[in-house]
């Protein structure tokens, strides 16, 4: 026991010891960057966390920070494991001169874990297109922001996609089609939408689960021959995407009648399928390329003095580097927009950044002062609408890189909503949560 | 001669049956839960209660239960997060269902839940020995799993799979603060640990261990194989079930299936093996050790790097902590194979001697 | 080994038949390991099989306690007979055992050993035993009690708390012989109790086993290599090669039977 | 009628995929008794150096011969460092170090190599053979006749270095027995080391097979799942069994996968192919080609 004992004073020694020095100056908006950069999904965390940390830094060295106040960061390893997760965000709450700006998880898993803690210590939980999809109504979850777009409105935007393919939604009646996911929560998370989607345009549906960790597909897309859809969605992570592809050219299904999700849709996810990847098409809230001129922006105040985050450039443009941009653009933003109102030039605490999310709004003409017209869509969110935006785009993949086919396809919020509003209640009743009235809030 | 035992007579047999015959013992472990009731509640920082107390107690728990199966009664498990979530699911199941269950009874049910799964899975035991059973126990660590994610009602039918702790509420009081979880969590724990102890000190805990070493001799002199097999996964399995349980109420506060995958066992796996197969208090030992270690590497490389303002991608900090804690895995098996516990023990028996060597 | 060892009187004379073997064969494969072995055990006598290497000795002690089920004959135990009878019953019956290769639990200490012993006799169920209260504490106390009179009566005393694997062997066999008479057994078979060991040890554990049958009135089977020793200590003797019995009766008989001393002289058949 | 042909061949030709991983598993635990956890690891390892060097602009043999040299040096460095401290302890330490060895194999290969997925192919397409599938109706994919080929090739490779080299004499008499072996003069340790590099050579077979299907990338590790019941199944400690078991259950987890698993929601073959494996167990505790193990006393 002594021996344990002292392996914790000695954590403890260190974790205080490292705190004074991350909060030795004022005017520091800290941000934690609680990520993974090993393991099945390192692709994914390392690009979105580059891309992340590559935009803090180049609005530090552009603009001199939010008006004044220069964002700090420390990373931890989740390993996406929710238990390092947790203890990430334990680690990382407190820090800075205001603690946490607000966190991004970057796990479905995780973000659920910290529901509850984010809410009671006042720190905005930030899942943007992951987590709860609930969580979008802002009356129940009042720290925790499903930003942009959430799985069902990408459902709903994939169904809607799939209509204008097949000429208008009339057509959708027979239609088959296949949803291969991912057994786990997340692989979940669309079913109930696709088939009240099925019930109201005439559809079948036929979901086909994928075991973790997906390396091994055969006899779905066996099933799939059999069952010979007109369409295929793709609800795959990590390797599970691949080898779909790869699967889908093993029985002659063909590559431009399969839609991935935005989890299945980056260069890591059709790279490894070689050619078979030629044709797939992916949805995703962002875009790839490296010619907005945010990005430009990037590689001149960052890469120019060789502080990127990215050891590999040619990896800057990619999907999951501008996701990771979008995550920064949205937490800055919320930082300026928190310091509209609570004091330009001030560290925002946690609290404050949740208002300036929930107030955020940026619209076309701001996103072209941002340099990132058509790199993301506008956002507006509310006390009632957590998710803001809603709308997707859909890429094709060539070969060789992304090429966008669609412009945003707005999800049938008419739809998602009040399945979201359902959902939401019947967590305020388990945890029995007054659910905030949103006009009252300024 | 600061760890004496000299002088200290015991004149009955019921005196040298204590847990801890050696004075120095019983004052050292009444002082640490004195420490740990008493102290730690009112001192400790939420990051030390939610990240690394809460989780040091749960796993030890956990560790426990496999060590009774594994390190007791020598059967090797790769189930135990399967059992965990069984814990997990059920004692949310119970809660959510039964009215007016009591939080604790939820637990309890949890815990048998698991343990009458654990006997499921663990009559393949009475065929099947080593590897071989280590590697059948597989099918309840993905079985488990996959029913929990098929079949609606383990889950309340929530959209995600996700279930998320109701309040926890024990006699009026509400256990919401990162202090009263970790006194909660510590309570189950410690009382759980003192029966598992009473346990293998007396009849069942032999015939754990008689079965363990050698079972056609054990059932020679009358040990039923088939019952105390089954027994022995059953109570690991309760172990188990009621640290999952903890896991979901007092850890994490929301779990989903994917939560308890094989990696979880494995770790549990490794707490046995390196706290010291067959000791409870190697147990503990080993959780810490597992649980804290990542932490710590984590913490210390951090710290050098800015300490000698080192620019090291973090990627590759991140594989080299990885590496580091695979290495000293190999290591201390090389150092004690027996564990940790037994390190302690070694220590102890030169502690008796020092400052004189004979 | 030329100690007179029966020379007082006993104080549990020789009884009834207690175990009757009767007809058995046994067989593994193809091979014949016994082959139609009938003899009997009267209660209290020291009962010896002996034989050549191979001759089915102990194929035979395993037949006895349940270890090897016969393809062939009955097993009667005070008139009742066993045929499909399990290891942990015939231990249930009173009936205890040693091994010729150690069978000692070894990461337990002796006195957890030599508990052992005793399950037969343990009532309180694990939840009160995990309680370490009321009954179960009581009984564990009264176990340590009747195990402390076993170790004092084989005065193992000084290694109570050691692990078994550090002992030298003949303080195993010892220890195993303390487990066996730990369960208070009726009948006690021994399977080459003095295997490996020296002069002395072999000396003290003749000792032991006559103080076990004269203290306790243990009916003792016995499986020897020594022929001095057997004709020694055993009141009977049976006498088996390649499976079959040639030769049955007191020590002298036995010593005088042409078919026995063939067999050991190694005459052909 | 002919789609059951062809799940039933979609299935045996996934279980070759299988018994190439089990193979490496088999080696190793043939001739030292160790329960090699680190054979997902080094599949990924051997992968990963192999396509990295090819994407460096080397050529196919010299990549090939290089990544080799890796497996072999990884082998022997693993004998020495964990291995031959660790002699003489029970199984499940060593079990125990070899997962401890996993975490640095891992950490190792993305640290050399980073943790991007990467694609590779080796000339054949997988996609259906068209005449079969005209005529038939049946798909069945050139690069799984090409991967059982090749699994056909790798054992038969075994079979001759097992029997005709003196190095494979050696090998069988360690695995039949360690103290006679001793006693004959053969270095145990010398063994061993030979032994993990064979087992380095089948990992690279097996990652670049599962390369092709998967990509290389770090999932490559979990391919030593689809192995372990092949494992139970065949037996530990034998070849053939490696290749029996991992048809057995590939085609048995593909036949329920398709007809039964519709009906409780499908995804069973996380478990099925276990519980095969289990209930196979509880005839033949021995698995199909292990020797009856009989209890003495």
């Amino acid at each position: 026991m002594k021996r344990t004992t002292l392996a914790l004073a000695s954590v403890a020694l260190l974790a205080a010891g490292y705190t004074g020095t991350a909060s030795a100056q004022a005017k520091e908006q800290f941000v934690p960057a609680n990520g993974y950069w090993v393991g099945p999904y390192a692709p994914g965390g390392s690009g979105i966390f580059g891309g992340f940390l590559d935009y803090l830094k180049m609005i530090n060295a552009r603009d001199g920070g939010v008006n004044g106040v220069k964002f700090t960061w420390e990373k931890c390893e989740t390993e996406y494991n929710n238990a390092r997760g947790v203890e990430c965000y334990e680690r990382s709450k407190k820090k800075g001169p205001t603690g946490a700006t607000m966190i991004h998880p970057l796990s479905t898993g995780i973000t659920y874990s910290l529901i509850e803690k984010g809410t009671a210590d006042k720190i905005p939980i930030v899942s943007i297109g992951y987590g709860r999809t609930s969580a979008a109504d802002g009356r129940v979850f009042p720290y925790v922001f499903p930003l942009i777009t959430t799985y069902w409105s990408q459902a709903t935007a994939m169904i809607k996609f799939i209509a204008s393919k097949e000429g208008g939604t009339a057509k959708l009646k027979g239609k088959k089609i296949v949803l291969v996911y991912h057994d786990s929560a997340y692989g979940k998370e669309p079913h109930a939408v696709l088939q009240k989607m099925a019930e109201q345009y005439g559809y079948e549906l036929t979901l086909l689960a994928v075991p973790h960790p997906g390396n091994e597909q055969q006899s779905q897309w066996l099933q799939i021959r059999q069952i010979k859809p007109n369409w295929v969605i793709l609800w795959g992570w990590g390797v599970m995407n691949p080898t779909a592809i790869k699967a889908a050219a093993k029985i002659g299904f063909p590559r431009n009648k399969m839609i991935g999700v935005w989890w299945s849709g980056a260069e890591e996810d059709v790279i490894p399928a070689g050619s078979a990847a030629k044709g797939y098409m992916a949805a995703g809230f962002n875009i790839s390329g490296a010619n907005f001129p945010v990005i430009q922006d990037i590689k001149k105040n960052v890469y120019a003095k060789g502080e990127g985050e990215m050891e590999d450039q040619s990896r800057i443009g990619s999907i999951f580097y501008n996701r990771g941009v979008v995550f920064a653009i949205v937490t800055v933003e919320a930082v300026r927009k928190a310091q509209e109102k609570y004091g330009k030039g001030q560290s925002m605490t946690g609290e404050q950044v949740r208002w300036g999310l929930e107030n955020l709004d940026i619209s076309e003409a701001y996103l072209k002062k941002l340099g990132a017209t058509g790199f993301m869509q506008p956002l507006k969110v509310s006390c009632l609408d957590h998710e803001g935006g809603g709308q997707v785009k859909f890429q094709q993949w060539d070969g060789t890189k992304w090429n966008v086919i669609t412009d945003w396809i707005t999800a049938d919020k008419a739809l998602v909503r009040p399945m979201i509003e359902e959902d939401a209640a019947k967590y305020a009743k388990e945890k029995g949560i007054t659910p905030r009235d949103c006009s009252k809030e300024s | 001669m600061l760890y004496r035992e000299a002088g200290q007579f015991k004149s009955t047999y019921a005196e040298d049956m204590q847990i801890f015959p050696i004075r120095q013992d019983r004052i050292g472990v009444i002082l640490l839960l004195a420490v740990a009731f008493l102290v730690v509640p009112f001192v400790a920082t939420q990051y030390w209660f939610s990240a690394l107390l809460i989780p040091f107690l749960v796993l030890s728990l956990a560790t426990l239960g496999l060590n009774i199966l594994t390190g007791y009664a020598g059967q090797i498990s790769l189930g135990t997060a399967a059992f965990m979530a069984v814990g997990a699911f059920m004692a949310y199941n119970a809660e959510l269902r039964i009215p007016g269950m009591p939080l604790l009874g939820s637990f309890i049910i949890g815990g048998l839940c698991a343990a009458a799964v654990g006997v499921v899975f663990g009559l393949p035991s009475l065929r099947i020995k080593g590897f071989y059973l280590a590697v059948a126990t597989l099918a309840c660590q993905f079985f488990v799993l996959w029913a929990i994610n098929r079949v609606g009602w383990f889950t309340n039918y929530s959209s995600s799979g996700v279930i998320s702790a109701q309040k926890m509420v024990i006699l009026g009081y509400t256990f919401d603060t990162p202090a009263s979880k970790y006194v909660l969590t510590l309570s189950i724990v410690v009382v759980l640990a003192l029966l598992a102890k009473n346990l293998m000190r007396s009849e069942t805990g032999r015939a754990f261990m008689a079965v363990r070493d050698m079972d056609v001799a054990a059932e020679v002199i009358g040990i039923p194989m088939m019952k105390t097999k089954l027994l022995a996964f059953a109570i690991s399995s309760f172990y188990c079930g009621v640290a999952g349980a903890l896991y979901a109420y007092c850890y994490l506060g929301t779990v989903e299936p994917e939560a308890f995958v094989l990696d979880l066992s494995f770790r549990v796996l490794f707490m046995v093996i390196i706290g010291g197969v067959g000791s409870i208090m190697g147990s503990f030992v080993g959780a810490a050790f597992i649980t804290l270690l990542p932490i710590f590497l984590n913490l210390a490389t951090e710290v050098i790097a800015n300490t000698f303002d080192i620019e090291i991608s973090h990627a590759v900090v991140s594989n080299a902590e990885l590496m580091i804690f695979g290495g000293l895995i190999i290591f201390f098996l090389i150092v004690e194979p027996n564990g940790l516990a037994r390190l302690w023990q070694i220590a102890k028996e030169k502690l008796r001697l020092w400052p004189f060597p004979h | 080994m030329s100690i007179a060892l029966h020379q007082h009187p006993r104080a549990h004379p020789i009884g009834e038949v207690l175990l009757a073997v009767e007809n058995v064969s046994l067989s593994f494969g193809g091979v014949k390991a016994l082959s139609d072995i009938s003899f009997d055990v009267r209660e209290h006598e020291i009962r010896a099989i002996i034989g050549p290497n191979g001759a089915g000795k102990s194929s035979m002690l395993n037949v006895l306690n349940g270890v090897y089920h016969p393809q062939k004959g009955t097993i009667r135990l005070r008139g009742k007979s066993f045929s499909d009878m399990v290891s942990h019953e015939a231990a249930a019956m009173g009936i205890a055992r040693t091994f010729q290769n150690i069978a000692l639990f070894k990461g337990m200490t002796v006195l957890d050993n030599i508990l052992t012993g005793r399950n037969l006799k343990m009532r309180s169920n694990f939840l009160q035993q995990a309680l370490w209260w009321g009954p179960a504490r009581r009984e564990e106390l009264a176990h340590r009690h009747a195990v402390e009179e076993v170790i004092d009566f084989l005065e193992i005393q000084h290694i109570r708390k050691t692990p078994v694997g550090r002992l030298p062997y003949g303080l195993q066999k010892r220890v195993e012989l303390a487990r066996a008479l730990a369960a208070e057994p009726t009948i006690l078979l021994l399977d080459e109790p003095m295997a490996g060991m020296n002069l002395e040890e072999k000396q003290d554990m003749c000792r032991f086993v006559l103080d076990v049958n004269d203290h306790y009135g243990t009916t003792i089977v016995l499986i020897e290599h020594d022929m001095g020793v057997v004709m020694d200590i055993s009141d009977r003797v049976v006498v088996l090669d390649y499976g079959r019995k040639i030769g049955d009766g007191t020590p002298d008989d036995v010593r005088a039977n042409q078919a026995v001393i063939d067999a050991y002289l190694g005459v052909t058949h | 009628m002919t789609f059951f042909i062809e799940v039933l061949a979609g299935g045996l030709l996934a279980g070759v995929m299988y018994s190439l991983v089990a193979l490496g598993f088999v080696l190793i635990y043939k001739a030292s008794g160790v329960f090699n956890f680190a054979q997902g690891a080094m599949v990924f390892l051997a992968a990963l150096t192999f396509v990295s060097l090819l994407e460096m602009g080397w050529n196919f043999w010299l990549a090939l011969l290089v990544t080799l040299v890796v497996m072999v040096g990884v082998g022997v460095l693993t004998e020495r460092i964990v291995l031959r401290p660790l002699v003489n302890q029970p199984p499940i330490t060593l079990f125990m170090a070899t997962i401890g060895l996993t975490f640095v194999l891992e950490g190792l290969s993305q640290m050399v190599w980073g943790s991007q997925p990467h694609g590779l192919e080796l000339g054949i397409a997988d996609v259906p053979m068209e005449w079969l599938s005209e005529k038939w109706n049946i798909n069945i994919s050139k690069f799984d006749l090409f991967a059982a080929a090749v699994a056909g090739v790798l054992v038969a490779s075994l079979a001759v270095f097992f029997q005709k080299t003196r190095i494979g004499r050696a090998l069988r008499a360690v695995a039949d027995d360690h103290q006679a072996a001793l006693a004959v003069g053969i270095s145990l340790q010398h063994i061993w080391a030979i032994v993990w590099a064979v087992a380095g050579f089948v990992a690279l077979v097996a990652g670049m097979m599962w390369g092709v299907r998967n990509g290389v990338q770090y999932a490559l590790t979990f391919t030593a799942l689809k192995a372990l019941p092949v494992l139970i199944l065949g037996g530990f400690e034998s070849v053939p069994g490696a290749i029996i078991g991992g048809l057995i259950i590939g085609a048995s987890e593909k036949v329920a996968e398709v007809y039964l698993g519709p009906y409780v929601g499908g995804g069973i073959e996380s478990w099925f192919a276990y519980v095969i494996a289990l209930v196979f167990l509880l005839v033949r505790p021995q698995g199909l080609f292990g020797e009856k193990i009989i209890d003495r006393v």
